[in-house]
């Protein structure tokens, strides 16, 4: 929005604006979660473009009204791509004073403040550690507060339907929801159908919360609180039908389109943990697909479960978080030696150790590519974006059985729970996962299940086959034979055709494509989630007019063929990551250049104001027309 | 039970790879009664999957001419459940040690169980980690003096039979190495089980170990220090079949039958249907105070964790329908752009 | 037991952070009838320290005004039983959840239970997990509809009392948060017992599996299917005492005591020190076809690993001298240069 | 050895010769070990400087007379300093004919090659895979062979003594033994002494043993077999009492010592895994020295149960190989984020998975550096040889005590089991370990477990401390408090105090030393087991005129602080590796240095040539006297 200056409250007038950041802040009891998610989708119905922050306690239920109970959900919605929730607020709606304090400070100056008067009283302000009414507080003024009894309100709403109180006032949120959808001009009949089908089996609470989301729109119409009314034209996304989706959920149907595009079983093995736990919640949904899920008795567990239904032919996959996938390096290592594919996700996570379950980071890169003994290289990929999990889910599992190899995937905790439009692919026109089991007879002489084709990988023989009956282990194999090899130059030629084979994927995976020019001042190379925020960060200054290119890699290894040439034609190179510093370090050993590093470990996501902050220290204005020459160039 | 196919032989069972455990060894023994045991199975042998996890006994599978993984320590049950689970269609055996099996893998073991994965695993009892030369396991008695225990171990014993009922097993047996006929009888009656069958086999390591249980495996011995389980039969031990185990209160005590004061009918008769507390019992009983049980102590049918796992996938499919990605894709709110 | 220590309550046992667990979850009574208990103890603050694995249970020792650690899912009885041996004048407290305890760390379980640890560990049952929001756990019942389980839990449920005694357990009992009394009570048993002590509490969790105990919980059914046993005394249950559990060769079965053909004598007498048999039968004693055993099941004292290892180290030292280390160095074939 | 033809065995004569380097090859139930052993001690007792290595098979006992069941022991006594066993052989004794064909190609031209003639019947061919008898192919010209019929005459030798056959040839390997001993004038007493403890409980067999070996020496003196006796000097060592010692042992004795010099009781959690077996073996010897050893039920029970016992107070120690120290990752991450001293140790094997048990490697350094969730830094320090394993552990403690912080040794099969003189230190003389556990009212105010000291170092407060009582655990802490916290500044503020720790312990080490001159052509790094080849062939090198200059490190995180002058000061850098170049990735991303690696994975130690041939390769003949120069200067 463009204005930054309190405005008065009068005559209502409409105003168009680009895009909006919203965040919805209450109780965890509240359902804050579930008032974000339709507005998400219902801003996404009006052809805007979202993203989406999620950001809960780690608790179940956190003591009502503490901060700690502090549930929020912030959306920004836009006539224009996004690619983040949004830096600072425009709006923010607390339902209580512990949301109100904990998220203030990110709403701009001039920005909306609504609140739920009804629960600022006494006992709400201890329990949220409040000696005095932040409503009489002297830095409210900076905002445009709007102090509406939404309790009283609700409650009157649903009188005549003799529902508890309790029941009456958690019809709360869906108040105010309807004065939100007033607020942005937003349609209800979204909502209105998911909550017909909510709570299909009560209709009076469902009656009642028709009721409260209507009489929240009718207040916004009705009293005189509001001057402005807000609109935001659907954004021009290219062509197709799209849908909201979050990442767990793209990253599950991705794994689901990989076995169906492979011919394949989907085999999944895993043990609950935060954030990954929805993709088992998602997957167990679908038996009706042939989906067989196995929730084992740990992660080693769910991890060798899996090894031994690849050996047996299906598409084996697991999934984890942090803590989760250090307990399965032994077992990764164990599928390196016998030459499976496999998925390993890791949904990552605040840590060290349990550390910050409910917040995201970037910090397992170093752990998924050595975090095992002896020399036992994996691929590994990240996703970019909720959407990108689609794709990068298919594609490891293309890299997977082209290879024999197993593949890890990084998801965050940030992509995981965020979402955003998905252009929905047509299954049937996306390339099929070829793979072959070698049969018996095929050649005369006695099978080689450790013999190798022009990728280096062993053939994947299954039990079943007649006359390929074979042993794998974890003990070295005798390159061809696969029999067990103490002998030294056989060790060491494994070694290296183990390796090489991952190297070789290099030749397969799409060139690095870079945005922006392909030589110039400073290139922001970045990894996994936080493309969002980097990508929006070098658009902005691009926009500035700074000489600035932004490459994101998916392939971390290995690394595109000719990301080394990308990286010399830049004077600088800027690494933002949410870790110490580790794509850094292994950019720096490989090609030897200077990169700089940006690094936030604060469980959160980049803003996109200190990354264009940084890529201003990092550039020079008078680049500017140095810029536009390369881009007309 | 016969099936079209060319009828094997035990020597096709064996894989061309020279066989590494130290002369002597009881390994040898199971090897061998495993060999001529699996033709009976009238199954061709890529049907069939040896899964073992690390230690002198796990180097089984690659003796084997089928399929097999020599997985990691102590991880065989879990390798052995997602195979199941995704290959119905095979025959999977887990090889596993007292070490393996008990100390790193007793989680999965007793997990494996719970499920009731339809499996034979095979527990090779040395009371010994014998790869890592000599040091105690959980099944080494009390005082027991090894590489780790100079002055005797202090832990108390896991009783195989115990854990594995306390896991509520449908399947437990006991044999021994050196007992041929009886090992291949009772491995034969683990394999045609429907669930997880386990058989604990006294192995005999005469390196790190020799003679831990030399009673029940001298022919001199053993007719008094082991019990032949029947089903149906009573309990009756002796080189004479002259002394019976009976009931007193919740307490077996061994009797006498050839005082005249006690007959067959006294005795505790074996059923290996029978409720838990019977197994609990013939657990307990330990050399030299009872003979030890040998045979099935328990063989129930219960559901078979894989049959309902991919039981739940047809009924989805026959409830919904066979999943459709295009149309689960474009379920639920979507809009159209262009 | 009186020391001369400033006497404690309660309160002086709760620590300065707030209490995050769901209102109405099971947790809260536990945690109260811990703290009600401890004072008994006569121990200070600082001589006891609670250790805990990963979940909503496991949240308890920041709770605690003692030391304590929060460990890693599923490995607090091997970070308690380093902590004993080191430190065996200290009193430790394990807190653990069904799927901490026997998921995840179901081996470190049994092998705390086989050594025989002295130490108490409380095992939250609530037939959940909670902290990740409601997938099945071991103890959840077949056919449990779950966030993982959509079709219902297909493997048979684990018996926490079961595991325990398949373990060797020497302390065995279980109670019910919502009998607080009882709680109390059991919780001070087990805290008084010389080795590894296991109380399984039934726990509710309102939020993911509400009601999963209610038979045992509510105050007007709860007499009827729980009965709480008593050392030496017969086994009777029921609002009016009206029912008893009589042997029937080795199965239990439920008589009437009103209709004058059972006298409590032909009832079975509960024994503490009995043989395992008599744990194992209880143990099997389910709702709905049986009330369920509340109380202490087992009580027996067995050695005590900490003290067998520092037992070893004392005669090490009173046969061989305490080691000096130059001897050690300068001992068998030395030889100077210079 | 000078000569390099064959020599007529002809009148017996003592050559002085300034080192020798035998291997002893046989069955793995032939005492191959054993016997290398004696000679090992007996030459150190001599005076000669020795450096072994053992190789043998990772079955128990492999098939008899197989090549997989040979076992190898490999000595160099002499009269210099030696850092490794030595590259070719001097002289082969070959107990049959698997042990010949498995060990002849590193034995040289015209060395001495010693048979047991009766042990090539035609079984015993077969038995090693044989169809022609080796002692009658062409190619043993090239040696001086030897063949004796070692049965038939230790047969002879014990007759009088009614021994079963099989006893009798129990005793062969000592008649080998006492020829080897005559033929190298080693003296027989501390055989006899060992023989004598060995057997005094069946005299009979001691009998014949002593026999067998007094044959052999005897049949040395008669027989006209042998032309030249050897002799080597004594080597001059360093003044002081030495003695033989292995690696695995002097890690045991150097954690004994580090608890002594700290006051503290050594709590020992470990699981049995090949090559660190022997360190729960030799410690839990050492009750009498209040040495507590628990083998848990698995690698992750071992170290939980050091953290606890590191929480209350004891020295705390687990140690493992590569698969079982994957399985540590996540406790280590628990003890990263409680922030107590405990040692984590790996022994280091070939993998990757469980690989070659028994066969050496580097490549757990990443694992170890890098093989846990988020970030969580731990000092890494590495040995270089049996002996130095000794220090490592007292250096180790002594560090983990100060920055209250979980450190790393890294061992490696090849130093564990190897053996060399080691000069006995008196303990007493050696700096105290000062640990200083906070006790109540030290200070008025509130307990802070997470308060920070110049180290930053948090303090160490045992239960059992009155008013100190406190909680720790893996969510993240409030720095100070030590309370969970999910606040974001204070996570990152954590993570950095965490990494700043590690860091910081670059300041309290010893600045890094190089063997050679300070700057010129070439730089050799390396780290670790491979000490005694690297330094040997850079000394080679050297003295052959070469400008190359030999760094070894013992810290690998953080490295020392002088470092990066250091490697600034050469025009090339080389970094020996048994991996794939696991420390040259770290230093070229640290310092940018584009470092050469030179790696083999062959899983045996390198060959003292193969590197001298690299430094060739990497210098320049005319720098000889740049080199000379340098070292004036
Ligand atoms: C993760 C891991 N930890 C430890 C080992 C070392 N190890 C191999 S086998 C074994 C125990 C063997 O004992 P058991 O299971 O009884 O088998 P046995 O050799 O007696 O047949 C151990 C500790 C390993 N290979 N991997
Ligand atoms: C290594 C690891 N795996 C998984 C998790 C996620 N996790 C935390 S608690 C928990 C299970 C909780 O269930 P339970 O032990 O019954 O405790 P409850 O929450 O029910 O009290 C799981 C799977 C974790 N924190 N660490
Ligand atoms: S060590 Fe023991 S168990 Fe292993 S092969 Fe030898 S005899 Fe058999
Ligand atoms: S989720 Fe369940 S167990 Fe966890 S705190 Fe809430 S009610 Fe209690
Ligand atoms: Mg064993
Ligand atoms: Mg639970």
């Amino acid at each position: 929005m463009s204005t930054d200056t309190p405005q008065a409250l009068t005559a209502k007038q409409v105003q168009v604006v680009s895009g909006i950041t919203v965040r919805l802040a209450g109780d965890s009891g509240d359902g804050m979660q579930l008032l974000g998610t339709q507005l998400t989708n219902t801003s996404a119905l009006a052809g805007n473009d979202v993203a989406t922050f999620p950001d809960f306690p780690a608790e179940i239920r956190a003591p009502r009204g503490t901060r700690a109970g502090v549930s929020g959900f912030q959306v920004q919605f836009a006539a224009h791509e996004v690619h983040t929730p949004g830096d600072t607020l425009d709006a923010l709606v607390a339902m209580n004073p512990a949301a109100l304090v904990t998220n203030i400070t990110d709403l701009r100056h001039g920005g909306l403040l609504i609140v739920n008067e009804d629960s600022f009283e006494d006992k709400d302000l201890k329990l949220a550690a409040l000696t005095t009414n932040p409503l009489e507080e002297p830095w409210v003024e900076k905002y445009r507060l709007a102090k509406i009894p939404m309790t009283k309100l609700t409650r009157t709403a649903v009188e005549s339907l003799g529902l508890s109180v309790k029941e009456a006032d958690r019809c709360r949120n869906f108040f105010a929801m309807g004065l939100v959808y007033w607020l942005y001009g937003r349609d209800m009949d979204a909502t209105l159908r998911f909550i017909q089908a909510k709570f299909s089996k009560i209709p009076e609470i469902q009656e009642a919360n028709e009721r409260a989301l209507r009489a929240g729109w009718a207040f916004g119409e009705t009293t005189e609180l509001f001057g402005t009314t807000y609109q935001v034209e659907s954004a021009t996304l290219p062509a197709g039908t799209y849908r909201n989706i979050m990442g767990n959920q793209a990253l599950a149907w991705g794994l689901m389109t990989a076995a169906h595009l492979s011919g394949k079983e989907l085999f999944y093995g895993s043990y609950p943990i935060t954030p990954a736990s929805d993709i088992l919640h998602e997957l167990c949904k679908y038996k009706n697909f042939g989906v067989c899920t196995v929730q084992a008795e740990d992660e080693i567990a769910a991890i060798c479960a899996t090894i031994g239904a690849a050996y047996g032919g299906a598409m084996g996959v697991t999934t984890s978080s942090g803590p989760g996938i250090a307990l399965k390096a032994e077992a990764m290592g164990l599928a390196v030696m016998i030459e499976l594919p496999l998925l390993v996700i890791d949904v990552q996570r605040g840590g060290p150790s349990t550390g910050l379950p409910t917040k995201t980071e970037q910090a397992d890169l170093l752990q998924l590519l050595y975090g095992r003994n002896g020399e036992a290289p994996v691929p590994v990929l990240a996703a970019r974006s909720p959407g990108d999990c689609f794709d990068t889910a298919v594609e490891a599992w293309r890299i997977a059985t082209q290879f024999m190899v197993p593949v890890v995937i990084l998801s965050d905790g940030y992509i995981a729970n965020g979402s955003e439009p998905w252009a929905i692919p047509d299954v049937g026109a996306l390339e099929p996962i070829k793979i072959t089991h070698p049969t018996a007879g095929t050649s005369g002489e006695k099978f080689l299940p450790y013999s190798r084709d022009e990728n280096l990988a062993r053939p994947w023989a299954i039990p079943g086959t007649p006359e390929l009956m074979h042993r794998v282990g974890g003990l070295e194999k005798q390159n061809g034979t696969g029999n067990v090899s103490y002998d030294a130059d056989n060790h060491e030629k494994m070694v290296h055709i183990r390796a090489q084979k991952v190297a070789n994927i290099s030749k397969v995976i799409a060139p690095q494509e870079v945005f922006g020019p392909a030589e110039g001042e400073l290139l922001v190379l970045s990894w996994g989630g936080t493309y969002g925020a980097c990508h929006t960060a070098v658009q902005q200054a691009q926009n500035a007019g700074r000489n600035v290119t932004h490459c994101h890699l998916r392939h971390l290894n290995p690394f595109p063929a000719n990301l080394g040439q990308i990286l010399g034609k830049f004077e600088s190179v800027l690494i933002p990551e949410l870790n110490l510093g580790q794509l850094r370090m292994l950019i720096r050993a490989k090609y030897l250049v200077d990169a700089t590093g940006y690094n936030r470990v604060q469980g959160k996501p980049f803003s996109v104001t200190e990354l264009v902050d940084k890529i201003n220290e990092m550039t020079t204005e008078k680049s500017a027309e140095k810029a536009l020459q390369s881009r007309a160039g | 039970m016969s099936t079209g196919l060319p009828v094997l032989t035990a020597t096709d069972f064996a894989s061309d790879q020279d066989i590494r455990w130290c002369p002597g060894c009881g390994d040898y023994s199971i090897l061998a009664q495993m060999k001529k045991m699996l033709p009976d199975l009238g199954l061709p042998l890529e049907k069939i999957v040896f899964i073992s996890g690390i230690g002198c006994s796990s180097r089984f599978p690659y003796y084997m001419n089928t399929y097999g993984v020599h997985s990691i320590h102590g991880r065989a049950p879990a390798v052995a459940t997602g195979l199941r689970v995704a290959r119905p269609d095979l025959k999977v055996f887990v090889i596993t040690g007292d070490g393996d099996s008990l100390s790193i893998g007793g989680n999965h073991f007793i997990h494996l169980l719970r499920r009731n994965v339809n499996l034979t695993l095979v527990l090779f009892n040395n009371r010994i980690y014998g790869l890592t030369k000599g040091q105690y396991s959980p099944t080494s008695l009390e005082g027991a003096v090894t590489k780790s225990t100079p002055m005797g171990a202090v832990d108390h014993p896991l009783n195989p039979i115990s854990v594995a009922l306390g896991a509520e097993a449908s399947f437990i047996a006991r044999s021994v190495d050196s007992n041929i006929k009886h090992l291949a009888a009772t491995l034969y009656r683990a394999a045609q089980h429907k669930g997880t069958s386990v058989v604990e086999v006294y192995q005999n390591c005469n390196v790190f170990n020799d003679g831990a249980f030399s009673y029940a495996q001298d022919k001199a011995t053993r007719d008094e220090t082991t019990m032949e389980l029947e089903h149906g039969k009573p309990m009756i031990f002796g080189k004479n079949r002259d002394k019976g185990i009976r009931l007193n209160g919740l307490r077996p005590e061994v009797v006498s039958l050839t005082d005249g004061k006690v007959s067959q009918d006294d005795l505790l008769f074996h059923d290996e249907k029978a409720d838990s507390t019977l197994v609990h019992l013939l657990a307990k009983m330990r050399h030299p105070q009872f003979p030890e049980p040998i045979g099935v102590f328990r063989d129930i049918d219960i559901p078979i964790f894989e049959d309902q796992v991919r039981g739940q996938i047809d009924s989805a499919i026959a409830k919904r329908g066979k999943g459709d990605l295009n149309k689960l894709f474009n379920s639920g709110d979507t809009w159209k752009v262009g």
